[in-house]
């Protein structure tokens, strides 16, 4: 089982020549850091693959299920469908007063959105009459949520085998007055002039999945999306080591402790 | 209880009703030598050395071929080798017509499975075609599959003299299962149903039917048939009687 | 900036006066009269056929897709099957009302626009074939399964379906012991007769006939048919110079014309 | 869903016969299959039978409170169920159920019985804006052979009609509902009966084809056939609610003669809903009430056998909300020669063949006369046979077995 | 979706490498849009807008008096239906358009929760914490053709640019709580900030670097792999923004098309502005106003 940890503080660069009092947030990290992230893979056995992500007060379980056969039509591509729910408890509006098993608009968005970010790096035409699952459950959200449902999603995927031309992670800046806010907090996320959330494919540095929320300038628009590359860039970095510690591990297991 | 030489015992006569479960027979001894074998038809299952029956009606034997089977009154038709039976054709898939047999699943039929069909020379049959055919495959995976070649016959399609093909005009009545063998078995009962002249066809498969040239006619042969089904044999035979006697001719 | 006319139902409609002494009815016509009758042809750019259709105030648009291939299982080997939807716009009537598309009265409309025009298109021409009727309410004062099936018979002859007849619908109120062709929504009521017919222009035959609460004795029922016999001869004659307008357009349009 | 598979023989036969004017079961074209209607024991409960078409019906009645914008109206919903006994199609898409022509049945008859305002909803109130009642008639067509349409409609008037609410007493704003063994159940307030008659309709298809309308189609004609049109009438001769769908365009003419037959079917069934109200409530165990029975006003070209009719016809009852417990006792001598219309035994086919036989004669000359003609020809039969074999069905309907044998021979 | 077969898309992507579209179009340039408002009498304000015959979309505007959500005691609501008629397409049979319709909703809900239009939603505001208004928007597509989203968003805007509400008197009761309102139906006002509403400008890109078009048609998009949504607000402010398709966009072309989905914006607003402007200012005079509707 691979698990990384980081902590406390990752930091995107070190080129703001920002004065330190300024700079600080409510939780001591600086405009620029991430919270800290801790990732694992593989911790759900009845999923064919499964992720992890844990940043600041934000935890989401993915699972992938498949490729398995379509049940329904014939299809030339393989199909892949995405389901993110929140938990009733995880703190975000609207969900804790959800009946029953219907989504909630915003979930079926954000589904929508997962599904489109994921199928740009799935080769799904290697999957010809196949479906693929992908749910994700947010227990709690503190902040960021649905940009940490892509990368844990990404994380399942790799997990699960299926081949993929790229590792995304997402992640989110927040505009409060002049300031870009890297990983905001859902306090943040409240007061926030506008959000802007990024998914990125690191390989092909591409972005796939664009969402602005609230009222945003041109220009800062412009700054958060380079932001929040560089911060995903980053992430992916952090999966990429969690992924590798995992298949070292299993290699080790199986008495080959090189490739 | 009667020893047969078959090397079977009956629990019952047959003709008696049974039930599901009943126990019909026992197997003898399989180690005895020279022993007939023993053919069970529908209806009859074989639990080690005992012959139980798994469908409610009366019970058959025929010494001859030493066979048992149940015979009951279902409605719902189940392929059997070499039945002959009417179907109605539903639609063409390339080169067979699917008939539908009153069955639980259609019936394939070969475009050319007509006596003297070719490629060039056959009959071009349209949906809701009425075909009486006999069962040439039957499985109970697959669909069926049906033909209108007359083993032994060498009379062509066109000519309409087959016994099997297309049948036209007149009318179909749907009868019990039990009935419709009950006909092909006995032709007296046909014979009692009018004094008009009349063709006929019965399918085992419930469908019987009837051409008298006039439609009252048809009509009346064709109530009394559906009448049959329902009525005790002596009040079935007062209303033919009846439904005759009132009619004009 | 003019309000918007208002239509109040005036309290019940109880101590309304349907028509005046002068013979005229609330709206000014005469009680064999039909409202103003305005449409065209091939409104819409993706249809194999569309049409508009205003009469008085309903606005109805209609249009066919197909002959085509059958979406479902359910096709027939030697004809055309018909498939029809029928909805309303949120905005249709003055009070807003929330519409699904089968609701009870939509699916009951939907039907009977199918069956009728089961009887009318040559369906053994399309074997295996579907043909699409939807038509949409626009704006709803009374009639609009009149205006539905006026609208798709012209939507129809657009498509260029092949069809037996025109189908001509007209329908008869009954309001202060009077018979009023084509009632308008303040002339139908819940609680009393009104009967939809449709015909076929040419033969005169009855297509379709609709008739709701109920009418003294058979006299009456046939002097009802008779006024929505001649009422949908009027509306027929406003179609057919409409068709023919449209057709002589398209072939000036194809230099047929001078030819 | 698809419906049953007939084969071409059958639908050529079908249309064949009908011309002949003979039909697949020996009924001539305008003739019904004989309705028998069996009621209760519990209130509301009506099983119709037409021949083999079999439907049931149940009325609940419950007090509840108003919605406010209807606070002095009572309301009535009725529900059609196809049971997945009915037919193949039926039983195979018993979870899809909502195929066109079972729609169409169902608003159909939702439209005949509420918007001629047959019961009154008004009525139906206990204390505006606090009590009303809610009446629910639940029907199912248990096996489907033809002719859904007016199975149901009967079986949902019967159950109306035979159906009964528990007694209240209001004081003030209090209202108390009586328990049904406490005090009499009331009937409903059913102003008027609608009953309908559905034609199947056969034609070319082609524009000046001659239409041939049939009443009362089996399953067979109506598969091989072009559509229906049904007519609701009353007793009274009012037109109650008319529905075509589709299918093939009729003339005018048709329509007329149609609605002339619908008109005098409805007063056979009223009779013969009559008399198996009457004696369902003289069999009712709980029952002191007189029976609610319809008041079978004649139309006008029945006048002729008035007499007749007055014989089977019990004493008018005033239709109100509470039953009239001062007016007359029903007439004895009439109960006595009703009997349950129930007993129908399986081979009153004889009855429904021969019973018409005698005027074949007259009918001989039909085929050979113009579509206009054949009409009228239809009308001055319909009239003429209303006057003797419609009644004389409805007497077979209800005369006890035995004397019925006495007459089937009295006829041979 | 319209199906393209290879060539077809290869062909419309090749013209997107030289600058030509199909329709001899330049890469950023609009087809030409119809605007009618006020086509509804039974709406209080209404809007229909086309864009080059194809894209064919209806909004009724419906006010109704309401309690304001707690969150937001001290602005009214807007909540928008989107409907996709089965005109459109025979895939929108039944419950097949609530995917899209439900897409188009969110994208209009994002772009009028934004903070541009907290002015907006302020003014709809009858008693702060107790009555407000609440704006029922309905749109309904009749006919798509390409750029839903533009089409859509403009038909809106419009339709609020002319809704009129009835004067609302307030009627102070004894107590706070007490405020009873009356709604004088004579006397109507417009929506002064409606000025503020955003419109959303879509940008496809076919997967090369820096190529991109605006106002697609069905069949441009149908081949296009990413692309942009960005609601601009008549301030230049993005106000709400989305990615469609899966095909990813660099960094660089993404930065370019922000910048010139925003201008094309503003230039969009700038030209109906002016339209609504004399469009509003006639009715006022009550000039004679040209249907255009279906006859046109």
């Amino acid at each position: 089982m691979g698990a990384i940890t980081y902590g406390p503080l990752v930091r995107i660069d070190g080129e703001g020549a920002k004065t330190k009092e300024r700079d600080v947030r409510e939780d001591g990290r600086r405009w620029d850091e991430l919270r800290p992230i801790y990732m694992r893979v593989g911790m759900l056995s009845t999923a064919t693959g499964s992720g992890y992500f844990e940043g600041g007060g934000t935890k989401i379980f993915c699972a992938v299920h498949g490729p398995r056969p379509s049940a329904s039509n014939y299809t030339i591509d393989g199909t892949m469908h995405c389901d993110v729910r929140w938990a009733q408890f995880s703190g975000r509006e609207g969900a804790a007063g959800r009946q029953g098993d219907s989504m909630s608009e915003e979930e079926r968005e954000l589904s929508s959105s997962l599904q489109r970010t994921l199928a740009s790096a799935v080769r799904l035409e290697n999957y010809p009459k196949c479906r693929i699952d992908v749910s994700a459950f947010v227990l709690e959200d503190g902040g960021g949520g649905f940009a940490a449902v892509t990368t844990a999603a990404s994380l399942a995927l790799a997990d699960a085998g299926v081949e993929m031309t790229d590792i995304m992670a997402g992640s989110t800046v927040a505009v409060i007055g002049k300031q870009l806010v890297v990983d905001p907090s859902a306090r943040e996320e409240a007061i926030a002039d506008g959000t802007v959330r990024v998914g990125f494919a690191s390989q092909r540095a591409k972005v796939t999945d664009l969402m602005q929320n609230g009222e945003v300038d041109l220009e800062q628009f412009r700054e958060a999306i380079k932001v929040c590359c560089t911060a995903s860039a980053q992430v992916c970095g952090l999966m990429k080591e969690c992924l590798v510690k995992k298949a070292k591990k299993w290699l080790k297991k199986r008495g080959r402790s090189e490739m | 209880m009667s020893k047969r030489p078959s090397g079977m015992e009956l629990a019952k006569q047959p003709g008696t009703i049974i039930l599901p479960g009943e126990r019909m027979a026992n197997i003898g001894d399989s180690a005895d030598a020279g022993q007939a074998v023993i053919r069970i038809g529908s209806g009859v299952t074989q639990k080690s050395s005992e012959l139980l029956a798994s469908k409610a009606g009366y019970m058959r034997y025929e010494a001859s071929r030493n066979k048992l089977w149940v015979e009951s009154n279902q409605k719902r038709y189940v392929p059997a080798l070499e039945d002959p039976i009417i179907g109605i054709v539903q639609d063409r898939f390339g080169e067979e017509y699917r008939l539908d047999i009153n069955g639980s699943d259609t019936a394939t039929l070969s475009m050319l499975a007509f006596q003297g069909a070719t490629k060039k020379n056959r009959p071009n049959l349209g949906a809701g075609a009425l075909v009486y055919c006999r069962v040439v495959r039957a499985s109970k995976n697959m669909e069926a599959e049906v033909s209108c070649i007359e083993p032994g016959s060498t009379k062509s399609w066109s000519g309409g003299e087959t016994l099997y093909g297309e049948l036209q005009g007149g009318t179909v009545v749907q009868v019990s299962l039990g009935m419709a063998r009950k006909l092909l078995r006995e032709d007296r009962v046909l014979k009692m149903v009018g004094n008009v002249p009349f063709q006929s066809a019965v399918g085992v498969n419930g469908r019987i039917w009837i051409e008298a040239g006039n439609c009252e006619h048809t009509m009346l042969l064709s109530l009394a048939l559906q009448k049959a089904d329902v009525m005790r044999a002596d009040e079935w035979q007062e209303f033919v009687k009846q439904l005759w006697s009132q009619s004009k001719k | 900036m003019a309000p918007p006319p208002k239509r109040g139902r005036g309290g019940g409609a109880r101590g309304l006066e349907y028509i005046s002494l002068d013979g005229l009815r609330v709206d000014g016509r005469l009680h064999t009269e039909v409202r103003k009758i305005r449409c065209s042809l091939g409104t819409l750019s993706r249809a194999d056929g569309s049409a508009y259709y205003e009469q008085g105030n309903t606005r109805v648009l209609a249009a066919v897709y197909g002959p085509r291939e059958p979406t479902g299982r359910d096709f027939e080997h030697d004809k055309a099957i018909v498939k029809c939807e029928f909805s309303t716009a949120m905005f249709a009537s003055t009070a807003r009302r929330r519409t699904w598309k089968g609701d009870r009265k939509s699916t009951a409309a939907a039907i009977v626009v199918q069956r009728l025009f089961e009887g009318v298109i040559l369906l053994a021409e399309y074997p295996r074939c579907q043909i699409d009727i939807y038509v949409q309410v626009l704006q709803n004062d009374g009639g609009t399964l009149v205006a539905a099936v006026n609208a798709a018979c012209l939507a129809l002859i657009n498509a260029g379906v092949a069809m037996s007849d025109y189908v001509v619908a007209c329908s008869v109120g009954y309001v202060d012991n009077t018979f009023v062709a084509d009632p308008n929504s303040l002339e139908s009521g819940s609680d009393r007769p009104e009967l939809t017919l449709a015909i076929t222009p040419h033969s005169g035959k009855i297509c379709s006939c609709q008739l709701v609460s109920k009418l003294a004795d058979d006299a009456s029922f046939e002097s009802a048919m008779q006024y929505a016999t001649a009422g949908a001869k009027q509306i027929f004659q406003v179609l057919e110079y409409e068709v023919k307008k449209y057709s002589l357009g398209l072939l000036d349009s194809r230099g047929m014309v001078a030819l | 869903m698809k419906e049953k598979v007939i084969s071409l023989c059958e639908k050529n036969f079908t249309i064949d016969c009908i011309k002949a004017n003979c039909r697949v079961d020996g009924r001539r074209i305008s003739e019904a299959r004989k309705a028998s209607i069996s009621l209760g024991p519990n209130w509301g409960f009506a099983e119709v039978r037409y021949d083999r078409t079999h439907a049931v019906a149940s009325t609940t009645v419950e007090a509840i409170t108003p919605t406010p914008d209807r606070g002095s109206e009572g309301s009535i919903s009725i529900s059609v169920e196809l049971s997945p006994t009915a037919s193949e199609p039926a039983a195979r898409a018993s979870l899809f159920r909502n195929t066109g022509s079972f729609i169409e049945t169902r608003n159909c008859i939702e439209s005949f019985v509420r918007d001629s305002r047959s019961v009154d909803t008004e009525a139906l109130c206990v204390l505006a804006g606090v009590k009303v009642w809610s009446v629910r008639v639940d029907v199912h067509i248990i096996n489907d052979d033809g002719n859904c349409m007016d199975a149901c409609m009967l079986a949902v008037m019967a159950s109306l009609m035979h159906a009964r609410r528990p007694d209240v007493t209001v004081t003030g704003k209090e209202v108390r509902i009586h328990a049904m063994d406490e005090r009499e159940p009331v009937p409903l307030p059913v102003h008027h009966v609608p009953l309908s008659a559905t034609f199947g309709l056969f034609g070319g298809g082609r524009p000046f084809d001659p239409d041939t309308v049939v009443l009362d189609p089996v399953k067979t004609e109506e598969l091989a056939s072009n559509g229906s049109v049904s007519f609701a009438f009353n007793s009274q001769g009012e037109v109650c609610g008319v529905y075509k769908g589709g299918g093939l365009p009729l003339h005018i003419r048709s329509f007329e003669v149609c609605s002339k037959l619908a008109a005098t079917h409805a007063v056979g069934l009223t009779a013969i809903l009559k008399a198996a109200l009457a004696d369902a409530s003289a069999e009712h165990p709980l029952s002191t009430v007189r029976p609610m029975l319809v008041d079978a006003e004649p139309v006008a070209m029945l006048a002729k056998k008035e007499s007749e009719r007055e014989k089977l016809a019990a004493p008018t009852s005033t239709w109100n909300a509470t039953p009239v417990l001062d007016t007359a006792p029903p007439d004895i001598d009439a109960m006595e020669t009703i009997t349950r219309a129930r007993a129908v035994p399986k081979n009153d086919l004889i009855d429904g063949v021969f019973e018409h036989e005698n005027e074949d004669d007259q009918n001989e000359d039909m085929k050979d006369v113009g579509p206009e003609e054949e009409n009228k020809m239809i009308v001055e039969k319909l009239i003429r046979s209303d006057s003797e074999s419609s009644t004389e069905g409805l007497e077979a309907a209800i005369v006890p077995k035995k004397q019925r044998k006495e007459r089937k021979t009295r006829r041979r | 979706m319209q199906f393209l077969s290879d060539a077809e898309c290869e062909y419309i992507r090749n013209g997107a490498k030289d600058g030509i579209r199909s329709d001899g179009r330049a890469m950023l340039d609009i087809r030409p849009v119809t605007l009618e408002t006020t086509v509804l009498p039974t709406a209080s304000g209404s809007a229909r807008v086309r864009i080059g015959k194809v894209t064919d979309i209806l909004v009724g505007i419906k006010p109704e008096v309401a309690e304001p959500s707690q969150d937001f005691p001290d602005e009214g609501i807007i909540s928008f239906t989107v409907e996709c008629s089965s005109l459109a397409s025979p895939d929108f049979v039944g419950r097949g358009g609530a995917d899209l319709s439900a897409e188009l909703g969110q994208l209009l809900t994002r772009l009028y929760t934004s903070p541009v239009t907290r002015e907006l939603r302020r003014s709809l505001s009858i008693i702060k914490g107790k009555k407000c208004w609440i704006l029922h928007i309905d749109a309904l597509v009749l006919d798509s053709g390409g750029n839903l989203f533009g089409a859509l968003s403009l038909a809106v805007r419009a339709a609020l640019r002319v809704v009129i509400l009835p004067r609302v008197i307030v009627i102070p009761g004894e107590a706070d709580d007490d405020d009873e309102i009356e709604v004088d139906e004579e006397e109507f006002k417009m929506l002064e900030r409606s000025r503020d509403a955003p419109i959303a400008v879509t940008l496809a890109s076919q997967g090369d670097r820096g190529i991109y078009m605006a106002d697609c048609t069905s069949e441009e998009e149908s081949c296009a792999t990413a692309s942009i949504t960005m609601g601009v607000s008549p301030l230049g402010k993005s106000c709400g923004a989305v990615s469609a398709g899966t095909g990813g966009i660099d960094l660089d072309t993404l930065s370019s098309m922000l910048k010139d989905a925003a201008q094309l914006g503003l230039e969009i607003l700038d030209a109906t502005d002016r339209f609504l402007k004399t469009d509003i200012d006639n009715r006022m005079s009550g000039a004679p106003i040209v249907p255009i509707g279906f006859f046109s």
